[in-house]
């Protein structure tokens, strides 16, 4: 085992071109540059030009003036975004833990069955949005509902409410829902981390009496931390993003009342329009671009702080 | 306290039987070592003891109790792997205290303890770096440090000193011992070192592809090795073994000659034999010679002596410490 | 070669008669044009088309949704005029504001069919409680309470978890009977009246009454529980829309019944939403402007009319040229439109075009009313507090 | 069999545990596909029930086999996912050695542009990628999808991969680079199969949204031979009325091929355990 | 073909100078031996001949030619390294083929050098296992074989032997000895083994705290250290050190004997002291003595010797072995 601290930048000799790191990079660059960078760079210059007398036209910033400074736009856009603040903490405060404790099961050494397991937990990763949406509404639902069925089963029929329907619940629900369908991914990502470590590192922790909780706690918890970083930033990323499974259980306008509207679902509305509502492109563009801020400033303290400070252990 | 009893231990690997039915009685604060070629499974049955590894059949007692299916970490053991397996997110002091920690020793207690292994092993400048920014020989002298701050009754060593230097390794070597008499605690120790095994062990246990060839004293095995394979895997350079009949003793298969039991004279000698080759080690000198009589001979000198390859000398064995081997290859005594 | 058109559309649920009765009637008349319906989930159809169409790859035939979404096209110049394309003289003017300009001028989809609100209710639940149909308001909630009394149908089936739901088939199901139909329309348009005004409120007012008549849990209820609900007979009245016949008549096993939306007090005059739902247009960009136009004309036929309302019942022509239809249910709704006078939907032409969105306010506020987050009043001026916020009549 | 290192307890609550889970995360899974076999009224009025003969139905799938092509929509998302996972895993795997591996000027900002692929939704950016593939007259070829979901899922296994392969040991690099290995062959013989767990999760985690999307057929390949399951399946998703008998059986029926390509991925999870490596 | 040149190599690990400048020639075809306490910087100085440690400043060169910046790949080099480096993934048989198959040899040429070498190693029923699947012993030999299959001009061997047991070490050893002369290679080894340095080396280099003690052919190491440093670090028992002034002599800060040089008679001699302890190593013993007059010495005697402990000897120093150090530490010549 030896160790890269990123943090030590070693003074490089002048070296020779190194025309490998272009080989490497080029493919990747070319393809993701043509077919994403680009469209998306051409889409989010239109937050700076809007529709002036029927004739495009620049405005500059005027669009994010419109933005924040509109009291409905900008009540929207908070609500929106402090849904997804909301969003996104459920998802670091259930999916997450639950998935890192999964993957730490699954790696209890010689279990029997880890394959059924694995692949039964990942199985709602796999499923479309609309069956997601489609099941979990059915569960749910206060009419065929099986959830009421089943509490009232165990006796605590009382317990049930409409939880999709109320605002008070109905984000909590979503967000449930959401961690339900991708919990699989923390966990494979951790199972693959937790793979790596070897076998003997686990092997004197056992002879030090480091067992079980421990062991998971002081030895395989820091060893896997990078992976946790990268989960929680996929997590980050994915959520702001979000969008299909709030559009497919609550609809466009994320009901009700706006309670589960998120910045994905206003983005979309906004961008591509809803029902009457015409597709706006520059305001759209104009939120996506204000997206892609946050998003950007979570992935920079990502990219330049944690990731950096975080030590990183090879195997 | 720190007994331990090996019955009948077996261990394979797919169909490659790796530990052959080892049974082995180690007594309280004795200390033992394994000793045997690369591959024949010291290792293996070294984990077996701590429970790391889960043997096919056979039993491990500890302190009387059967402890076979006991994990490692109930079995109050330390143990030194051939590869370290240091922690690699911790530092060297925190390597060495986690264990400690983990027990709820207090803190105090921790660093008091871990300030003295890491003095007896001269780690100190190096307690708040990580494994990663070591040398070989140090990240094995933590593997060490971490094995004995935690001062159990049955400590396991894999080949822990293959890493140092001869200074450091004798020093330490002498640590281990102080730490066994003051600790009064069982050691089972695996090295490839003569001079380790000799020196350190109450008992040696030699093992040949996954079975125990002949367990004794160091001395009882140098003196009197049970069979070829012993004798010629204690002492180096090996002993030097002649067909029996070539040199005229019929009562016997194979004769044994260690090569500091030769002693060579210009003049006159037992077998005539011309010089291949010379190794100059300072203190000794060791003279590889070839005689027509005996095949290859290895003949070991005290201090300097000024040899020439092709130079023809005479050997003379040694007649007290010649040992003869019969046709399975079992000393004849 | 043979030319293939290929028809953009949000209508799955037409792909079947689409494929076996609509195209193989064309095709059989005009040789050489092959007809491709490629119908996209509604929820994406205009998201994918307005792309499709910005991108230059969308079908020679576009569906046309009603009023601004289409003459949004239209004004950039993606659907084509077509003003005066032959058999655009089968509908009356009234017929072709949908898909016309502000002014009238200029025409650009051939419009297929319109939509009519109203009541369905189980005839059977209602012969057995010894209902008859409510005429009034005060018939309705008697009604309502009546069944409610019994216990055994949920009185009225209708969730507000999709939202639309409780705006379309609630509000503008029951709204024109109380700001007039047209007139309040236009008033509204021209900024005569506000949607705070007692007459807009009203509806407001009335779908709050429905609260205690939906079934338990109604804020989770989807559209599709709504339907099931009924359709499996544990529901006595849907608040419906014309569209449902097709389904209700294969689903429901008990007799079904339609009746439009109680007027205030008896004698008032009743009005019913007969909203234009659908049109197609041809693309701008399309290659084969002229077969498509061939098609277009032939969508405005009578005997496409006569193809397309027998085999979606509930889908009114708007053609002139009157259709017999044999389905009863969807003969009771068209037979509304002599006695009741039809208007559209409130909020679809012009009062949509703007930020925020006035319907989709109205789904979010329809929805409070009936959740009773907000009352009846607060949700009006809600509406008209985004309303004002850009839409100036007075311009 | 009892071990020393796994007590029966332990492993016994272990498996409580996981069966737990499991149970949660197949209950759902389970509703759906009992569903798919009934017929529509009981899938609202009893959607506990396991199919019964009164209530047994195929109708869902006799429509969704009975309406379009779903054999050539099948190979369609096979050839689309397959292909563009290879695509993504290569182009991946090569840009995160390069930026995990070198320091170079420029490093840390490659590696953030790289990111933003994660950070904006690429459907925003649908009418230029639409009218360059108009452009390039790939609209309706598998080509297009294939394009789009390879740029789409490069920024994700760059993350991940460049993650993963930081823990390779320089050791073993430096082995190889004294045993004359290029820094090509580096890469492809010696860290590629070491990150073989961290390749099979890329795989998945590109896999799954590929399978699953509706928009990029629907925009860029909508014809009949070249549309996927999922967008094949969207037929049944109507204004007024949707076919939920058909949609359940098309999406159960599509569920099959990406469990199965799911499985033969996470295998090489196992495979890929590099323990034993470097002492 | 295989010189190496080290102009001042200095190399840092943030502040930590672990490299002070190197100077060093290797002439083609060389053995050198680089031996030093552990953490003295022999891996790095090997690495960064390697060219795998990007050197502060200073200059590699090789064959004439700077290559301080050319990659590893392209010095021609063969390294086994301390932690072997397996490929883990890769079969024996595979390991070791890796970089011809990459150079594109040809298969039989391939699979004839991977016979000779596992042959030579004893490696031969392993060829199809994986790294994990291996003894410690054994995965070092793999290391060494995947060097040695590569024929190159310059190897470098990092503490290759230290895994192995005393047998298969010496055999290895010769092994090495006869790869280096029929390959004519230059070889750079890092050992603690002192017999390994002894026997192999043209050249020993001996480092401390990243810097160059002295460089010599092993006897003149052995025979004139050329400081204190060196005088301790070469040979084993260490040499004894006694302060010159507790013994008369004025003329140099310290006097050196080794034990072997020592002679111990329990009737007269220079220096009396009591036996502390016994080491008995067969071959040898070894006597740790206490004298009042010089502090503890340490004595090695050839054979087997019975003295008990508390005996009281005289010690006899051979004279003509006797090193003097000056103030500095440095030899008196
Ligand atoms: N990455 C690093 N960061 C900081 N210090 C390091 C790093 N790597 C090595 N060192 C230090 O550099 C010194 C020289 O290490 P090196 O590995 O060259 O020693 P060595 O002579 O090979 O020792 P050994 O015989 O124990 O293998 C050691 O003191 C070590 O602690
Ligand atoms: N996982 C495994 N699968 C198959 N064979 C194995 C495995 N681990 C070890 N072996 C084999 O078992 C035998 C004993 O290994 P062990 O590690 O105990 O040897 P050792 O005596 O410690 O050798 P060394 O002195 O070289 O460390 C070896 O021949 C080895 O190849
Ligand atoms: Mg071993
Ligand atoms: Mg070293």
């Amino acid at each position: 085992m030896s160790e890269t601290d990123n943090t030590v930048d070693i003074v490089p000799i002048r070296r020779p071109v190194r025309w490998h790191i272009f080989v490497f990079m080029l493919p990747a660059l070319i393809v993701y540059s043509a077919v994403m960078v680009l469209p998306l760079i051409e889409t989010l210059r239109l937050s700076l030009y809007n529709t002036v007398d029927g004739q495009p036209a620049f405005v500059g910033l005027a669009n994010f003036k419109v933005l924040f400074g509109d009291a409905r736009w900008a009540r929207d856009f908070w609500n929106a975004l402090v849904n997804n603040l909301i969003f996104f903490a459920i998802h670091m405060c259930v999916q997450n833990p639950i998935g890192v404790a999964l993957a730490a099961l699954l790696s209890v050494p010689k279990l029997r069955g880890v394959a059924f397991y694995r692949t039964a937990m990942f199985l709602p990763t796999l499923l479309s949005f609309v069956i997601v949406g489609f099941i979990w509404k059915l569960i749910l639902s206060p009419i065929w509902g099986v959830a009421p069925w089943m509490l009232d089963l165990i006796g605590l029929k009382f317990l049930f409410a409409p939880w999709l329907g109320k605002s008070g619940s109905a984000l909590i629900a979503v967000s449930l829902i959401s961690n339900w369908q991708y919990i699989g991914i923390p966990m494979m990502l951790i199972y693959a981390a937790l793979l790596s470590i070897p076998e003997e590192v686990i092997e004197a922790a056992e002879c030090d009496g480091i067992t079980g909780w421990a062991q998971f706690w002081k030895i395989k918890l820091p060893l896997i931390l990078p992976a946790i970083g990268i989960i929680s930033i996929l997590t980050f990323v994915g959520n702001f993003n979000a969008f299909d499974l709030v559009y497919t259980v609550q609809g466009a306008l994320a009901g009700p009342d706006m309670s589960t509207d998120i910045l994905g679902t206003l983005l979309y509305r906004t961008f591509f329009g809803f029902q009457l509502q015409l597709g706006d492109r520059s305001m759209g563009a104009t939120i996506a671009t204000v997206m892609f801020l946050i998003i950007l400033a979570g992935v920079s303290l990502y990219l330049f702080v944690i990731q950096r400070r975080m030590r990183r252990y090879q195997f | 306290m720190g007994s331990l009893q090996l019955k009948s231990i077996r261990k394979t690997y797919g169909t490659h039987e790796v530990l052959k039915g080892i049974d082995l009685e180690v007594k309280d604060g004795e200390f033992v070592i394994f000793v045997g070629p690369s591959g024949c499974g010291k290792s293996t049955l070294l984990r077996s003891i701590a429970g790391l590894e889960d043997v096919t059949s056979g039993a491990v007692v500890i302190n009387g109790r059967d402890e076979t299916l006991t994990p490692p970490a109930k079995r109050g053991i330390a143990m030194v792997f051939q590869s370290y397996a240091l922690y690699p997110h911790l530092t060297v002091k925190d390597n060495m205290g986690l264990g400690l920690k983990q027990a709820g020793t207090a803190k105090d207690e921790i660093d008091k303890r871990v300030g003295k292994a890491s003095g007896m092993l001269s780690l100190e400048p190096y307690l708040a770096r990580r494994p990663a920014e070591l040398s070989g020989g140090q990240r094995q002298r933590v593997a060490i440090g971490r094995a004995i701050v935690r001062e159990p009754e049955l400590f396991l060593f894999d080949e822990p000193l293959s890493n140092l230097d001869a200074a450091l390794r004798v020093q330490t070597r002498l640590e281990i011992a102080r730490l066994h008499r003051s600790l009064k605690a069982t050691m089972i120790y695996v090295t490839h070192d003569q001079v380790e095994a000799m020196t350190l062990a109450d008992k040696i246990v030699v093992l040949n592809a996954g079975a125990i060839e002949q367990i004794g004293s160091p001395m009882e095995l140098y003196k009197r090795p049970a069979n070829v394979f012993v004798a010629g895997f204690i002492g180096s350079p090996q002993m030097n073994f002649i067909a029996a009949e070539k040199v005229g003793d019929h009562s016997a298969k194979t004769i044994g000659v260690r090569p500091e039991h030769l002693t060579l004279s210009r003049e006159q000698g037992t077998w005539v034999a011309k010089v291949v080759h010379v190794e100059h080690l300072g203190a000794d000198t060791i003279i590889y010679l070839e005689s027509d009589q005996c095949g290859l001979l290895t003949a070991r000198l005290f201090g300097e002596h000024q040899y020439e390859p092709d130079e023809i000398v005479y050997a003379t064995p040694d007649q007290a410490h010649v040992h003869r081997f019969d046709v399975d290859d079992q000393a004849i005594r | 070669a043979d030319v293939t058109l290929t028809v953009e559309s949000w209508r799955n649920d037409d792909l079947q008669i689409w494929q076996e009765k609509i195209i193989p009637a064309f095709e059989a008349k005009n040789p050489g044009i092959k007809i491709v319906f490629s119908p996209t989930a509604p929820t994406e159809y205009n998201a994918s088309l307005n792309a499709k169409l910005d991108a230059g790859s969308a079908g020679d035939i576009i569906t046309c949704r009603p009023f601004d979404a289409s003459l949004e096209l239209f004004n950039k110049k993606q659907l084509a005029d077509i003003t005066s394309l032959p058999g655009m003289e089968n509908f009356s003017p009234v017929a072709k504001a949908a898909w016309s300009t502000d002014d009238g001028k200029s025409t650009f989809c051939v419009p297929m069919a319109s939509v009519i609100h109203g009541f369905i209710y189980n005839k059977d639940a209602f012969d057995k409680l010894g209902i008859s149909v409510p005429k009034t308001q005060d018939e309705f909630y008697a009604a309502l309470d009546k069944i409610k009394a019994d216990g055994t149908y949920i009185p009225l089936a209708m969730g507000t978890k999709d939202l639309w739901e409780a705006a379309t088939m609630g509000y503008q199901n029951i709204g024109p009977n109380y700001w007039k139909g047209e007139d309040g329309r236009a008033a509204l348009i021209a900024g005569k009246q506000k949607l705070t005004d007692a007459d807009w409120v009203k509806p407001y007012e009335e779908l709050a009454k429905w609260k205690p008549y939906l079934g338990d849990g109604f804020e989770a209820q989807t559209y599709s529980d709504s339907q099931n609900l009924f359709t499996l007979g544990r529901a006595a009245i849907y608040p419906a829309g014309s569209w449902e016949i097709a389904l209700f008549n294969s689903q429901a096993q008990f007799k079904m019944g339609a009746f439009p939306p109680p007027v205030p007090k008896a004698g008032d005059t009743g009005y019913i939403s007969d909203h234009p739902d659908i049109g197609v247009a041809l693309n701008a960009k399309s290659t084969h402007a002229e077969e498509a136009k061939k098609f277009l004309s032939w969508v405005a036929s009578p005997e496409f009319a006569d193809i397309y309302a027998n085999s979606l019942p509930g889908f009114f022509s708007l053609n002139s040229s009157p259709v017999k239809m044999s389905d009863p249910l969807a003969q009771e709704f068209v037979s509304w439109r002599g006695p009741y006078k039809s208007t559209v939907r409130s909020t679809y032409q012009i009062l949509s075009r703007g930020t925020p969105n006035l319907e989709n306010e109205t789904w979010v506020e329809s929805a409070n009313v009936i959740n009773g987050t907000d009352t009846p009043a607060v949700a009006a001026k809600k509406l008209q507090d985004g309303l004002d916020s850009w839409y100036k009549p007075a311009k | 069999m009892s071990k020393a290192r796994t007590s029966p307890i332990r492993t016994g609550l272990v498996h409580l545990a996981l069966g737990a889970y499991t149970l949660v995360a197949l209950f759902p899974v389970f509703l759906t596909i009992v569903n798919s076999f009934k017929d529509r009224a009981s899938i609202f009025r009893e959607p506990l029930m396991i199919p019964t003969p009164s209530t047994f139905s195929l109708v869902g799938y006799q429509t969704v086999l009975g309406q379009g092509d779903f054999a050539t929509y099948f190979q369609n998302s096979f050839i689309v996912t397959i292909v563009s996972i290879l695509l993504v895993l290569l182009f991946g795997a090569m840009a995160a050695f390069a930026l995990s591996e070198y320091r170079f000027r420029g490093n840390m900002l490659l590696g953030l542009y790289m990111a933003i692929g994660i950070m904006i939704p690429i459907r925003l950016g649908t009418v230029a990628i639409l009218q360059g593939m108009v452009a390039a007259g790939l609209v309706n070829t598998l080509t297009a999808l294939i394009l789009v979901y390879t740029a789409q899922g490069i920024p994700l296994a760059i993350f991940i991969l460049s993650e993963f392969m930081r823990t390779v040991s320089d050791d073993l690099k430096n082995a190889g680079r004294i045993d004359g290995l290029s820094e090509y062959a580096i890469f492809f013989r010696l860290v590629l199969p070491l990150v073989r767990p961290a390749m099979a999760t890329v795989a998945v985690f590109t896999m799954i949204p590929i399978w699953n999307d509706l928009w990029f057929p629907l925009i860029l390949a909508p014809s009949e031979a070249t549309k996927t399951v999922t967008l094949g399946s969207q037929i049944f998703i109507g204004q007024f009325v949707t076919n939920w008998n058909a949609v359940l059986a098309a999406l159960s029926l599509a569920i099959l091929p990406i469990l199965v390509l799911y499985v033969i991925f996470s295998r090489q999870l196992i495979r890929g355990i590099t323990s034993g490596a470097v002492k």
